[in-house]
């Protein structure tokens, strides 16, 4: 049994352009799967056709089934609004790209992150404010407290994407879907950032589908990658495989882009 | 807490001892070939074409004299006291993380605003934006690249409207009224430089992937023939093999063209390829400058070692 | 001579159908005497004070309603007592000796004494005034009060009008006090409460002297718009229209059996003036061809949709030495061109029309430049402001010809000063002119401005386009109201409802 | 917070006192003498000399303003050159049917434009989402006065609901008859502005639609509903309230049309008359009141933003750049 | 804050191509064209002679006179032509006016430095809150009705709007990347401005100038309606409409035929607008 089955996605523009073409991978419980692909390639679109949260216009075709066993297999592909509430956050949960607009501008960090936890167990008052702390130190973020009460702009990059972290953790997902979630953090935060991320799955044994553009990146926090390429799917593999003997060209250069910078760093090491 | 080093006094220019050329050679036979690229890798300084270095008392072109800088109506200064020089032939990287103030230090080296405290140097004395024929001297010598090839080419211009534009600027171009043919001449040697199809000219600049838009604003950059090239983070919006591709561009435009590359960079690997000089600015302050081998390689300050940890790596294999 | 040529004592200034009402058809009928009818108007006062800049709107409302004045001109243009119970003539007509009528009371209680008199006069010379009849007041030498009820007033000369021209002064209380935003007055109705920019209200005055009015108080309603105004009337929001200004609406109150349509005539008339001064308009002839090439009749129509009356000259029917002078200059295009030959003008000329902004001068201008075209006068219409009307051609006498409506009664007198501002210059009218405010009766007034006026009608001092309507639109269950609104008067206490 | 306020505060009063500046200079320049507006035909020069010793105009330029400035400070806003009665309580007995009438359209319009411009970016794609957008594209081509000239005549002459114009003499003491007879005009203004928040409200409906912070928590569980009402309504609204602001001064001066049409005792009728008369101190009055209004309300919705949008509080003198 | 997305939004060349695409600039061209060609044609040829009124009073529509007439007899078609090149006129002069005014003010304003720019928007957020209506009554009382009190009045008035945009805009410039390029490159400031700056900003202002050409357009014609446009002989639609109130019943076209065109003419220019924005801007394009 797979948690993702993503069988013949199809997605299409509202103008009639196919930006994902024919994509089909499974995802079982716990697995990670890197998505790697250049920009425009049809990562993101992947991620929001898995959560049905394609921009208005966009169709999708073809299957997306997620299954869990609370809430067995459901088809995602044309399913209702209703049905894909009860799926989003409980079973699969995002981080997105860009952790500046990701966040409500308008509200203070703590209520934000409030929300799902409230959601999912329930939480009042201080039992509730006490989970957020919790949420929040889970990341860690060293002054939860001035957190908490600041708004998205008055904290880092760093910060802002941990909290986004915390909050599609505080789901609970089965499934995680991290969507280039350090492009826009600095190395040394991207590092944090990973090792955080990569800890958290692991310790909750959740699966993770990881989207990244930056081969050095994804085969650090995944097992298995898949490479797109103008919407479809080129090559795929465990990390090792595609790292060692790339086929396609485009994979291929991919990886000798990835080596050469690679080597630079190793000759100064040296 | 970092502890700011003590300012390294200005290197005297001891002839650098070409590094071994110990850079395996990067896998890249069967990927695409980058356009022009030789074999990459570190480049020794002494292969300076004008040999400037040589001398062993070169004069830096660009220097930055205790220079400090805060911006209008903000409380603490961004950079604080920051020496550094760009030695001819040796190309100089500026690192640190985002906000570090490399940008800032870079727009200052650019003449476009007044350190407030220090100097800025060129060819060892101050600019003076009074000064127009210095400041064209200063325009000409010293040229720049952007970090988003998006934002840095005019929309709505032809690609050799906007290749031309120095030389239009800078009076270049023999007649007061443009000679056109000469200055499509430079155009086309530029672009071809830089290893852009001829045709490249006619066009406007959004029908162009980022890489090619990075080609086009160094064309733009090097078409005056400048000694000194100012380069913020001109790859880190490129995908990765595309960045690969642009970097080797500027190591050859470096040999063939005897460019100066000042680059601004949070990614070591891009610095590691293409810089003899590297500068660590933490918090606006330099915290440690020296050669790039010896910098990257074994770093004394502990935010260079950790900016070093951070660099994502592949498996090895 | 006793001669003021008023009419009969009117102690009951209200007898039906006299005093200022000319009760149009339908009046008699059992009305309500506790109704309160609600007027609409154009005309708000600026302020409640007319010979502070109170303006048209105050002599509308106040005028005979709030205030009285020794004398009354009434709604057919006659002279007759009012305050003053009677008056003598002496000294050859310069000295005036008004006796008072007794038990007046202002609306503080004050009695009406002669002082007040004296004073109410002296207000409308006194050097701030604004009133319109500052001048005319400029021939008093004195006035005398030898007791409380006797009024002796002495002239420097002669003024057969100084009765007529008493009936524009309202008596006030020597005592009162800010009489811009308050009043007090001896008429039939106190002053309610004035909305400004909205309404003004009267209630009657319990302790007047005179017959109570027929209502139970009247509330002027104002507009800026003549269609909302006509809207007001439609949604009975008010009962009566005093001055309807916009004849095209007329349509449907004349078919309507709810309302009443009343074709009065007013004093105001429009005027093609020209410089008399300056060429072509200096040649009698020039003026002449103009007159007969305009078709009035048409302008009329176009205007006022076939309302109020063609004129030949500047004396309106209500003034007293009217005549119908209307064939002097008759609409003739044959006759203006061969007119325009015998001037040595065959193929026409140009000029400029100054012509204020505000309707009907624009309309009008334009009728005049299609009209002129057919004999070959090519006519520049120059719109201008009232402001710069007043510098432009009043005061610098900039102008070759220009429109403007003339709004008072009895103002042929104007072309008897060389010095106004169409430079008409006749010695012998000037000297007919002079000699009327000098006659010793009325009648020998009458006579010599006739002589006048057919003078200035033959040299076609000016082109006297018509003379204006005046429409009164009222439900038809209202009775007893003015239809002539002469100077804009609008006397309300005989007013019907019912 | 305080010290922003202190600061806008004294911004607010900086402006106030520039633009008086500009409106006396402003005025002062008007061709042709006042005294000619007090004086009918017939006025001799003596008389002219007189009235305008009276309003001053014959005294040099700073005198005048110094002289305003003082009426100003103590709110005495002078005297009608015309009427010689006080402007400042013509003004406030004028402000009891302007002030309700901008509320009040300004309050239906956008109770109408909300809704109506959410819906029209919400259902974009659809026919009735369309159809909205092309009635509030003809609603923003309808010049006021025609809407006024159509509603009167449909519901005062013909169907006889509402009355065609005016307004109560008692002002608000009927409230009922008061509410009425604003009916009307209130429905006019708020139609056409209306129609121009709708494609206001639509456009920032768009952007929040479109917005990653939305989709973040629709991602992680939120019902489309829930995810608009908590962290939509509040975005969408920050563009909004300061267009609102603008509509809020634009209406409170823009009714003078209006007011035209239905015979409305509003400064708007006070304005053109004082216009039309050369009154400079009824103008003068009007416009500071007006200025300071507009100045005021600018005031408030800048507070507004900052209270809706925490980025704003960094800056001091408000307002996105 | 990244400069990248919003320079991949202006006005690429390939916009022709978009344009045709664009139903509602075509739509829009239409509508504003009638209007248009009936003024250019009032250029040439007129039924009647502006000022004859050698017609009967409110006539219905008939074979002499197409819509009749007004109440002086004056061909009702052929106030109508007028009404158009006076709309257009009106129009097209007070965008001018607003349009080269505001550019100049919102250049300015744009290089200012921060203490005089933000006095500069203070005074324009205050001007801009007072309504076009309120500034050309000013206008009108300071100079006297007249179309070119009318043009000079409303252009004064857009012009502030006009400058906030530009004011925006050029900052927006400013930012970009290939300023600071073109800046390093020598270039002066006047260069700048003439070569960057004006083409980047004019797509956007162009459509806000469409949209502000039918404002103005509604402007003059309250401003008739209030007895405040220009005077005749130039027919104003808004004044042929105050005009034609009274008569609404007895002769409707008269009141009916101006408002229609006016609809007409600021809907067509607004369409115009909001269709250059869909090919200016391609990501709203796919909001349709
Ligand atoms: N809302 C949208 N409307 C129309 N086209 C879109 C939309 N969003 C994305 N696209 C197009 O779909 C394609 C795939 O986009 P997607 O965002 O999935 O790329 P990506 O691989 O995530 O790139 P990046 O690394 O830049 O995030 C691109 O060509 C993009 O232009
Ligand atoms: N125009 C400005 N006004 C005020 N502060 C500024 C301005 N530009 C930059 N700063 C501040 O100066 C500091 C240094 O900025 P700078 O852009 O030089 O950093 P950087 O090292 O280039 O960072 P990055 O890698 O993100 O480009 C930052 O804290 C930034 O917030
Ligand atoms: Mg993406
Ligand atoms: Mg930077």
């Amino acid at each position: 049994m797979s948690l993702l089955d993503v069988t013949g996605l199809r997605v299409r523009s509202a103008d009639g352009r196919d930006l994902v073409r024919d994509l089909s991978f499974t995802i079982g419980p716990g697995e990670r799967l890197g998505l790697i692909g250049e920009s425009g390639s049809g990562k993101s679109l992947t991620a929001l056709a898995v959560t049905g949260l394609l921009p208005s216009g966009m169709t999708a075709s073809g299957s997306v089934v997620l299954d869990t066993p609370e809430t067995g297999p459901s088809e995602v592909v044309g399913a209702p609004e209703r049905r894909l509430n009860g799926l989003r956050g409980r079973v699969v949960s995002v981080v997105f790209q860009e952790p500046l607009t990701a966040l409500d501008p308008l509200m203070r960090v703590g209520r934000q992150l409030a929300e799902p936890i409230r959601r999912r167990r329930g939480l009042r008052g201080a039992a509730l404010r006490a989970a957020v702390a919790a949420a929040l130190q889970e990341v860690r973020i060293t002054e939860p407290g001035r957190v908490a009460r600041a708004y998205p702009h008055e904290i880092s990059g760093g910060q802002r994407q941990r909290v986004a972290i915390a909050m599609a953790l505080a789901c609970e997902p089965a499934l995680l879907i991290a969507d280039e979630p350090t492009t826009a953090l600095d190395v040394t935060v991207q590092a944090e950032v990973l090792a955080l991320l990569g800890g958290l799955v692991t310790a909750r044994g959740m699966a993770l589908l990881f989207i990244g553009h930056d081969l050095a990146v994804v085969s650090g926090i995944t097992d298995r990658v898949l490479v797109l390429k103008d919407g479809e799917a080129v090559e795929s593999g465990t990390v090792r495989e595609i790292v060692d003997a790339p086929r396609h060209p485009y994979t291929r250069s991919l990886v000798a882009g990835a080596r050469h910078l690679d080597s630079a760093l190793d000759w100064t090491n040296r | 807490m970092t502890r700011p080093i003590p300012d390294q006094p200005p290197e005297p220019a001891e002839p650098v001892v070409p590094a071994e050329p110990v850079a395996p050679a990067p896998d890249v036979t069967s990927g695409p070939v980058p356009g022009t690229a030789g074999p990459a890798g570190p480049v020794r300084a002494g292969a300076a074409p004008d040999g400037t270095v040589q001398d062993g008392v070169a004069q830096p072109v660009l220097e930055a004299r205790q220079v400090g800088f805060t911006y209008r109506g903000a409380a603490a200064p961004v950079l604080s006291d920051v020496s550094f020089q760009v030695l001819p032939g040796r190309s100089t990287a500026l690192v640190g993380e985002s906000g570090a103030g490399k940008t800032t230090l870079l727009r200052l080296l650019l003449g476009l605003a007044v350190p407030t405290a220090g100097r800025i140097l060129f060819d060892g004395t101050p600019l003076s934006p009074r000064d127009r024929g210095r400041m064209r001297a200063f325009r000409r010598g010293v040229q720049t690249v952007f970090q988003d090839p998006y934002s840095s080419l005019d929309p709505r211009q032809r690609v050799s409207r906007i290749v031309a534009e120095p030389l239009r600027s800078l009076g270049l171009v023999p007649a007061a009224r443009w000679d056109t043919s000469a200055a499509d001449l430079r155009v086309a040697a530029a672009l071809e430089a830089v290893g852009l199809p001829a045709d490249a000219a006619r066009r406007y600049p959004h029908e162009f992937s980022g890489g090619q838009r990075q080609r086009i604003a160094i064309a733009r950059a090097i078409v005056c023939e400048p000694r000194v090239l100012l380069a913020d983070e001109p790859v880190s919006a490129l995908d990765v093999s595309t960045r690969v591709r642009v970097i080797d561009l500027l190591a050859e435009l470096r040999e063939s063209h005897g460019l100066t590359v000042v680059m601004v960079s949070h990614d070591l690997a891009v610095v590691a390829m293409l810089c003899d000089h590297t500068a660590v600015l933490e918090r606006g302050r330099i915290v440690e400058q020296g050669d790039t081998a010896a910098v990257l390689g074994s770093p004394s300050h502990p935010y260079t070692r950790r900016l070093i940890d951070s660099v994502p790596r592949l498996p090895v294999t | 001579g006793c001669g003021s040529g008023s009419g009969p004592d009117s102690g009951s200034a209200q007898g039906s159908g006299s005093g200022g009402s000319a009760a149009p058809a339908g009046s008699a009928a059992a009305f309500d005497p506790a109704a309160t009818i609600e007027v609409g108007s154009l005309y708000e006062p600026q302020n409640l004070d007319n010979t502070g800049g109170g303006g048209q709107g105050t002599t509308e409302a106040l005028n005979g309603n709030v205030y009285e004045g020794l004398f009354r001109l009434t709604d057919e243009g006659k002279v007759e007592n009012l305050l003053a119970e009677s008056h003598e003539v002496g000294s050859g007509g310069l000295t005036y000796t008004f006796t008072l009528r007794d038990g007046v009371k202002f609306h503080s209680g004050d009695p009406l004494t002669s002082a007040d008199v004296k004073y109410s006069i002296e207000k409308v010379t006194a050097k701030e005034s604004q009133s319109a009849r500052k001048s005319s007041f400029a021939v008093v030498k004195s006035i005398e009060t030898p007791d409380d009820g006797t009024v002796v007033v002495r002239l420097k000369e002669k003024s057969i009008s100084f009765v007529y021209n008493l009936s524009y002064v309202w008596i006030v209380n020597d005592a009162a006090k800010d009489l811009a935003k308050s009043e007090d007055g001896t008429g039939p109705y106190r002053l309610g409460e004035w909305r400004r920019g909205s309404t003004l209200s009267l209630t009657p005055f319990d302790g007047y002297w005179g017959t109570a009015p027929t209502n139970k108080g009247v509330v002027f309603h104002y507009f800026t718009s003549a269609t909302a105004l006509n809207n007001a009337l439609l949604t009975d929001a008010v009962d009566i229209v005093t001055s309807e200004q916009s004849p095209d609406a007329l349509e449907q109150f004349k078919n309507n059996p709810n309302y009443k349509v009343n074709d009065g005539r007013s004093t105001t008339k429009l005027l093609l003036a020209f410089n008399d001064k300056v060429e072509p308009f200096d040649d009698k002839l020039v003026r002449k061809a103009v007159g007969s090439a305009i078709d009035d009749r048409k302008l009329l129509d176009s205007v006022w949709g076939g309302y109020g009356t063609p004129i030949g000259s500047m004396v309106p029917p209500t003034d007293p030495w009217y005549e119908d002078l209307t064939s002097v200059d008759p609409y003739d295009v044959e006759l203006a061109r061969k007119q325009l030959a015998e001037a040595g003008l065959p193929n026409g000329f140009d000029f400029t029309l100054d012509t204020p902004n505000y309707d009907p001068h624009p309309t009008a201008a334009t009728f005049i430049k299609s009209e002129l075209a057919k004999i070959g006068v090519n006519v520049t219409i120059n719109v201008i402001t009232a402001d710069e009307w007043y510098t432009k051609v009043f005061k610098n006498r900039d102008f070759t010809a220009t429109l403007q409506e003339h709004v008072n009664d009895r103002d042929v007198v104007w072309y008897g000063n060389p010095d106004f501002y169409w430079g008409y210059d006749n010695p012998e009218v000037t000297r007919l002119v002079d000699e009327a405010e000098r006659s010793d009766t009325v009648e020998g007034q009458a006579e010599l401005l006739k002589q006048a006026n057919r003078l200035i009608a033959e040299d076609a001092a000016s082109e006297w386009l018509y003379l204006y309507p005046q429409i009164v639109v009222a439900s038809s269950s209202l009775s007893g109201y003015p239809v002539n609104g002469l100077n804009s008067q609008f006397h309300a206490y005989g007013i019907k409802k019912g | 917070m305080t010290t922003y306020l202190l600061r806008r505060a004294a911004f607010l009063l900086v402006s106030f006192l520039l633009a008086c500046v500009v409106l006396f200079l402003l005025l002062r320049l008007l061709p042709g003498d006042p005294a000619n507006a007090l004086l009918s035909a017939g006025a001799t020069p003596e008389q002219i000399e007189a009235a305008r010793h009276q309003i001053g105009s014959d005294r040099p330029l700073p005198e005048q303003f110094a002289t305003w400035l003082g009426q100003i400070v103590t709110l005495d806003l002078g005297e009608s050159f015309v009427s010689t009665l006080p402007v400042g309580p013509e003004i406030a007995s004028r402000l009891v049917v302007t002030v309700p009438l901008t509320l009040l359209s300004f309050l239906l319009a956008v109770a109408v434009a909300v809704p109506v411009g959410f819906v029209a970016a919400h259902r974009a794609g659809t026919w009735y989402g369309s159809l909205l957008g092309g009635l509030s594209q003809l609603g923003i081509a309808v010049p006021a006065f025609w809407v006024g000239m159509l509603l009167v005549t449909v519901f005062a002459l013909r169907l006889r609901v509402f009355p065609a114009g005016g307004f109560p003499r008692d002002d608000w003491a009927d409230p009922v008859a008061a509410l009425t007879s604003l009916a009307l005009p209130v429905v006019t203004i708020a139609l056409v502005m209306s129609a121009s928040l709708i494609r206001y409200v639509r456009s920032a409906t768009l952007d929040v639609l479109g917005s990653d912070h939305l989709r973040t928590f629709r991602a992680l569980g939120s019902s489309f509903t829930g995810a608009m009402w908590r962290h939509g309504l509040r975005n969408a609204a920050v563009p909004v309230v300061s267009v609102l602001g603008i509509e809020l001064a634009t209406t409170f001066l823009g009714a003078v049309v209006v007011e035209s049409v239905f015979a409305l005792p509003g400064l708007g009728g006070m304005l053109v008359k004082g216009i039309a008369q050369h009154d400079y101190p009824v103008i003068q009055g009007i416009l500071f009141v007006s200025t300071f209004a507009v100045l005021v309300i600018g005031f408030t919705a800048d507070l507004a933003q900052r209270l809706i949008d925490p980025r704003l509080r960094g800056t001091v003198s408000g307002g996105p750049r | 804050m990244n400069v990248a997305a919003s320079s991949r939004k202006t006005l690429t060349p390939d916009a022709h191509a978009r344009s045709r695409r664009s139903t509602t600039l075509v739509v829009g061209c239409v509508l504003a064209g009638l209007v248009v060609a009936v003024a250019a044609v009032s250029l040439l040829w007129l039924p009647y002679a502006p000022d004859d009124t050698s017609g009967d009073r409110l006539m219905p529509p008939g074979a002499a006179h197409l819509l009749g007439t007004d109440k002086l007899g004056r061909d009702l078609l052929t106030q109508l032509m007028i009404g158009a090149r006076i709309a257009l006129t009106v129009g097209a002069g007070s965008v001018l006016l607003g349009g080269v005014l505001g550019l100049l003010a919102g250049l300015a304003a744009g290089f200012a430095t921060r203490w005089l720019d933000d006095t500069v928007s203070a005074l324009l957020d205050i001007l801009i809150a007072f309504p076009t209506l309120l500034l050309a009554m000013l206008v009108v009382a300071v100079r006297s009705a007249s179309l070119g009190s009318a043009i000079l009045a409303i252009g004064l008035g857009m012009s502030a709007i006009v400058a906030r945009l530009t004011r925006v805009l050029v900052k927006r410039v400013l930012a970009q990347d290939f300023v600071t390029a073109s800046r390093t490159s020598g270039t002066s400031w006047p260069r700048v401005v003439t070569e960057h700056i004006l083409p980047n900003i004019w797509p956007t202002l162009l459509v806000n100038l469409a949209l502000q050409l039918g404002l103005a357009v509604l402007a003059e014609a309250s401003l008739s309606y209030l007895g405040l446009g220009p005077p005749p002989p130039n027919a104003s639609w808004g004044r042929m409409l105050q005009e034609a109130q009274a008569t609404v019943l007895t002769a409707p076209v008269g009141a009916i035929a101006p408002g229609v065109l006016l609809v007409v003419l600021v809907i067509g220019v607004n369409l115009i607008a909001d269709g250059l924005r869909d090919v200016a801007d391609p990501t709203r394009r796919r909001t349709r």
